[in-house]
């Protein structure tokens, strides 16, 4: 189980990264906001499933940072991208 | 295994009380943070006086271990002869300063807070907290968050004026801060991963001249070179320094720059292993040699008062890095000579610099601007100024009864009897620039008013603060050496 | 080459990257940017160092790790101070660079001292 | 652990997994921003989902299992939120 | 092994892949988006390293909040094109620096990889000295006791760097509110996470402060939980921020500090010197601080956030904030 568990987390990194390349290159903003978020979540499931594999529950805690702060600085970035397309 | 030493305790009040008056001050505000700010550094001179006396008088440096947790998972203060005159040096100035600030920076009973008083009265114990905590620390990292908050405290109190003229030489004094601080942790991390300390008094001694030490050596001295603006990563300081308040710059000029010295210090003589000291202390004094030199020169050149005065800060620190070849040469009694003056320098440097620039803000305030072309007519308005710069002028240049005097005459017969004589000649170069430079001001200052010229009186107790500062930086040449020999307890 | 060591190389790799950005480039806002890099590769330097030091049953030596995290919060409080600096040097001058001026403004104005 | 469960787990870990493959792909291959919002929250929720639904049986207690679904509903109401405000700002950038 | 191996390999080239984009990222916006993925990726390196306190710290503070930071000042920076393009090292020049940072960055690997060998570590003496304080986490023994004057001095640092923060404000705004203002917004997404997702966030941010005892976790990481859902409200202009002159706000800032401050003074009267503990009170008083600190911790991190008071109240308020 524990091998399944990592092997499942290198592969939702993996393709986590292959879209991140994709999107870092734009061509909008909004393409890069889902590159960032995109590389949360798929950051938030692979230390799921890692703290699952080993049992360490600490690094749940950083999942659950992840997820309150991903879904605030995802909200904090588009209100800024506002403030950037209203000049 | 460091003990705590009877009068540890000290310093943790030296360090405590003004971080905790400047909390105070931060929550209170307006007017109650300047009393808590003149009460807490009267109260951090009587401190730093009787720490000085306290070493002097055991004849070893004091110690404390905080929380009972003994070195290396634990910290220490230290306090040997170099740290203590350091720390008295720096009181000494801050009030000083703080009773010259005073009048511009005064909030009547009743007024509203406003902002540049505000900053101004919480900053001043700031820096006493950060330069405490630079002086008296054990450890490496501790040593950082030192460093950052001279950094800030600094930063702040260069911008405290909010004039956009100086917003860029600021903000490219903080970014050239920030780089040398990360510098310096890069290298503590390699230490740490070396040696499993970064306690000071651990690692003297146990340093091998391996790659990481070689390396971590290098870095941290990038970056406190850096931060200390010696030749050739000068350029930040001069527009920094002369773009500050005048009650800024001469903390600036006067202590801030110190902060980095004591650690260079620490990290040479402490920390890094004889052999890459004996070899790299010669680039740093060919450094400062440089600096001594193209600083004295440019500053000859300055047609602006505070500019010059910046210019000389670089020269004058180009002199700290003379002590560094003569203090490994093999002769104890020379290498002795060398730490003496070399420190010596820097507390002088400190006390005649910050008058020399409180005089130029005065003189900048009375004349309407500071070229130095038309400073005629400022020796009749205010004698007294005029005076204190002259004499501070004399401790930079180094003549006698200064402290500049025998901290330089120090330096010199010690780069004799080392071998060393080209260093003496570098000091007597730069002697005779400065005596040019602040003969062009002095000479100006004398000069008749030119025709139209409207000099405005100054504050009688400001001018006094001045001359506080610059007589306190002659006073330092006619102590008696016994008195000196406070510098040598705990030097290497 | 252990893992450890790898990630060693990308420390130095990230410090690199970052000393590059801070001195090649002209806006300062990419230059508070690249000093974060650089600051996130002496970190994982720290926490290689970190790694290497297990013992005692846990994964990393715990003293370099508070060393780290002191030091995240005082890198944070710094860009804040070179970020404010920034935005006001762009709302008072409009520079968003810290290029030498033109030599006629060079010298600070001292008119105005207090 | 019973087999069956760990047959439950298994299957929904690899099928999340599976799904945050599936979005990658359509974030690669979909021509236009907007489209890409839909393979980007697809991918988000339904993997996340899937892999904690697969994890649930093995936390060790009550509370792990309580942060898990936690963490999912944040990254549901984030990720809407975002998502939403992105397509707007998206949809503004396209006009 | 080699899984593990190939994995330490992947995160390291992710990491150096990011932080290059960041730098060669064609707009401002692009590269702070790069710099939060870089954060990410790190904070992941981080728990393989084993430091899952400091990748929380990284995800929180080096990643989110920096990131948000940056971020808010890109999006009121305009132009200058012109003054870029002249400030912009030449080729030559840029070659220059680039042969500098590969010299730093080999030199320093040749270091690194010379390190001593089994490497000198504290971890059983830290782990030995958190026993008696009644903490689990070692790194939170660290912080709070062993190296507390590191964590003391840096709760002070915050202080001053809000109050320098505020100093670079105009004369004339002072006693204002910080920041800029924000719309309102009355319905919508926005709205709705502004009120949802604070009440969730600060039982998470309390929880996290307080596992930091025994778990890794801690006032900082808590501390910048609780900042952003203070900063959220204040984005979609459901709360505004109060003045710089409240003495509640200053309060708040500096109690962290002070709290800390006094119960190491405390420790000259009840223990055995500054910043001891006595043995039997020890988790108590470390708690205590703690909780002051996250306070601090979360009222400093908005502050810094906001940025220096950007505009004066209405009078009416003005008066009822200043004593």
């Amino acid at each position: 189980m524990t091998q399944l568990l990592l092997l499942a987390a290198a592969l939702v990194l993996l393709t986590v990264l292959a879209g991140l390349w994709r999107v870092l290159r734009g061509p909008q903003r909004a393409d890069r906001l889902m590159a960032a978020q995109l590389l949360c979540t798929g950051g938030i499931a692979a230390l799921l499933l890692v703290a699952a594999a080993y049992g360490i529950e600490a690094i749940v805690d950083v999942a659950l940072l992840l997820a309150l702060l991903g879904a605030f600085t995802s909200v904090a970035f588009v209100m800024a991208a506002r403030l950037v397309g209203s000049r | 295994m460091t003990a705590t030493t009877p009068g540890g305790w000290l310093l943790v009040l030296a360090l405590t009380l003004p971080a905790g008056a400047m909390l105070l001050g931060f929550v209170a505000g307006g007017r109650h943070a300047q009393r808590i700010a003149l009460g807490a550094l009267a109260i951090w001179l009587a401190i730093a006086l009787a720490v000085a006396l306290q070493v002097q008088a055991s004849g070893a440096p004091l110690a404390y271990v905080i929380g009972g947790w003994q070195p290396p998972l634990g910290m220490a203060l230290r306090a040997d002869g170099l740290a203590a005159a350091m720390l008295l040096t720096g009181a000494v100035v801050l009030l000083a300063v703080a009773l010259f600030g005073q009048g511009a920076y005064d909030t009547p009973r009743g007024a509203a807070e406003t902002r540049a008083a505000y900053a101004f009265w919480c900053f001043l114990p700031a820096l006493a907290a950060a330069l405490a905590a630079a002086f008296l620390g054990g450890d490496l990292f501790n040593l950082f968050v030192a460093l950052e908050m001279l950094t800030f405290t600094a930063l702040a109190l260069a911008c405290l004026d909010g004039k956009p003229s100086q917003f860029k030489s600021e903000l490219r004094y903080l970014l050239f801060a920030l780089i040398g601080s990360v510098l310096y942790l890069l290298g503590a991390g390699l230490l740490y991963g070396a040696y499993g300390t970064l306690d000071i008094a651990l690692l003297a001694g146990r340093t091998r001249a391996d790659a990481p030490t070689m390396v971590a050596g290098a870095l941290m001295t990038a970056g406190l070179i850096a931060k200390m603006a010696l030749f050739p990563l000068h350029f930040w300081l001069p527009p920094a320094h002369a773009g500050a308040p005048a009650a800024a710059s001469a903390l600036l000029s006067g202590l801030v720059v110190k902060g980095a010295f004591v650690l260079l210090l620490r990290l040479w003589f402490w920390v890094l292993p004889a052999p890459v000291v004996l070899g790299g202390g010669t680039v740093l004094a060919a450094l400062g040699a440089t600096a001594i030199v193209i600083g004295s020169v440019v500053a000859l050149r300055q047609e602006r008062l505070k500019l010059l005065v910046a210019y000389s800060t670089v020269a004058q620190m180009g002199y700290l890095f003379l002590m560094f070849p003569l203090l490994a040469a093999a002769d104890a009694d020379a290498a002795s000579r060398a730490w003496l003056g070399g420190v010596l320098q820097a507390v002088s440097h400190a006390l005649a610099k910050s008058a020399m620039f409180l005089a130029a803000g005065l003189i900048a305030v009375s004349l309407g601007h500071d070229r130095v072309t038309s400073l005629g007519g400022a020796a009749r308005v205010m004698p007294i100024t005029v005076i204190a710069f002259a004499l501070g002028g004399l401790s930079l240049m180094g003549l006698p009864p200064s402290g500049g005097f025998t901290a330089k005459w120090l330096l010199l017969r010690a780069s004799v009897e080392t071998g060393q004589w080209w260093w003496s000649l570098v000091i007597l170069t730069g002697g005779l620039l400065t005596g040019g430079y602040v003969y062009r001001i002095v000479a100006a200052a004398l000069a008749p008013p030119a025709p139209g010229c409207v000099a405005r009186a100054v504050p009688r107790p400001q001018e006094l603060c001045v001359l506080a500062l610059a007589v306190a930086s002659m006073l330092l040449g006619v102590l008696p050496l016994y008195a000196l020999g406070l510098v040598r307890v705990g030097a290497p | 080459m252990s893992g450890t060591d790898i990630l060693a190389l990308a420390a130095c790799g990230l410090v690199a990257i970052g000393l590059y950005g801070v001195v090649a480039q002209a806006e300062v806002l990419r230059k508070i940017i690249a000093f974060n890099l650089l600051g996130a590769g002496v970190f994982l330097l720290f926490g290689v160092v970190a790694r290497r030091g297990a013992a005692a049953g846990l994964a990393a030596d715990p003293v370099p790790q508070a060393m780290v995290i002191t030091g995240l919060v005082v890198a944070f409080a710094a860009t804040a101070l070179a970020l404010v600096l920034t935005l006001r040097l762009h709302q008072i001058t409009g520079a968003a660079t810290v290029a030498e001026d033109p030599p006629s403004g060079a010298a600070p104005d001292p008119a105005s001292e207090p | 652990m019973s087999v069956v469960i760990g047959i439950f787990s298994a299957v929904c870990v690899l099928a999340g997994a599976f799904f945050f493959l599936a979005g990658t792909v359509g974030l690669i291959r979909f021509p236009d921003t907007l489209s890409r919002v839909h393979a980007l929250t697809k991918a988000d929720n339904l993997g996340l989902g899937l892999i904690v639904l697969g994890l649930l049986p093995l936390a060790s207690g009550a509370g792990v299992a309580l942060k898990l679904v936690l963490i999912w509903a944040l990254v549901l109401v984030g990720g809407a939120t975002a998502a939403q405000l992105i397509g707007a700002a998206a949809a503004k950038d396209e006009r | 092994m080699t899984a593990g191996l190939l994995f330490d390999l992947m995160m390291a080239l992710a990491v150096l892949g990011t932080a290059a984009w960041t730098l060669a990222a064609r707009t401002q916006f692009a590269a702070v988006i790069g710099f939060v993925a870089t954060g990410l990726l790190l904070s992941l390196v981080w728990v393989r390293l084993g430091a899952v306190d400091v990748a929380l710290t990284e995800a929180a503070i080096g990643a989110g909040a920096t990131g948000v930071i940056i971020l808010y000042v890109v999006a009121r920076l305009r132009g200058g094109t012109a003054e870029i393009s002249a400030a912009t090292p030449s080729r030559a020049q840029r070659a220059l620096a680039a042969l500098l940072a590969v010299a730093v960055g080999g030199v320093l690997a040749l270091a690194v990889l010379n390190l001593p060998d089994p490497a000198p570590s504290l971890a059983e003496a830290a782990l030995a000295g958190s026993a008696p304080l009644g903490l689990g986490n070692p790194v939170s023994a660290v912080l709070m006791a062993h190296r507390g004057l590191d964590t003391l001095l840096e709760s002070v640092v915050l202080v001053f760097a809000v109050l320098a923060v505020w100093s670079m404000a105009a004369d004339h705004r002072w006693g204002g509110a910080p920041g800029p203002v924000f719309r309102r917004e009355e319905s919508g997404p926005l709205s709705l996470l502004a009120r949802v997702l604070p009440p969730v966030g600060i039982v998470v941010g309390i929880y996290i402060a307080w596992v930091g005892a025994d778990a890794p976790g801690g006032k900082f990481q808590g501390g910048t939980i609780l900042a952003a859902m203070w900063i959220l409200p204040w984005i979609a202009g459901l709360a505004r921020p109060p003045s710089i002159t409240d003495w509640r706000l200053r309060l708040m800032i500096a109690a962290g500090p002070l709290t800390f401050l006094c119960v190491g003074l405390a420790g000259f009267a009840v223990a055995d010197g500054f910043l001891s503990y006595p043995p039997s009170f020890a988790k108590p008083l470390i708690l205590l601080i703690e909780a002051a600190m996250t306070l601090s911790v979360a009222a400093a991190l908005a502050c810094l956030i906001a940025g220096p008071p950007e505009r004066r109240l209405p009078p009416e308020s003005m008066a009822a904030d200043r004593r």
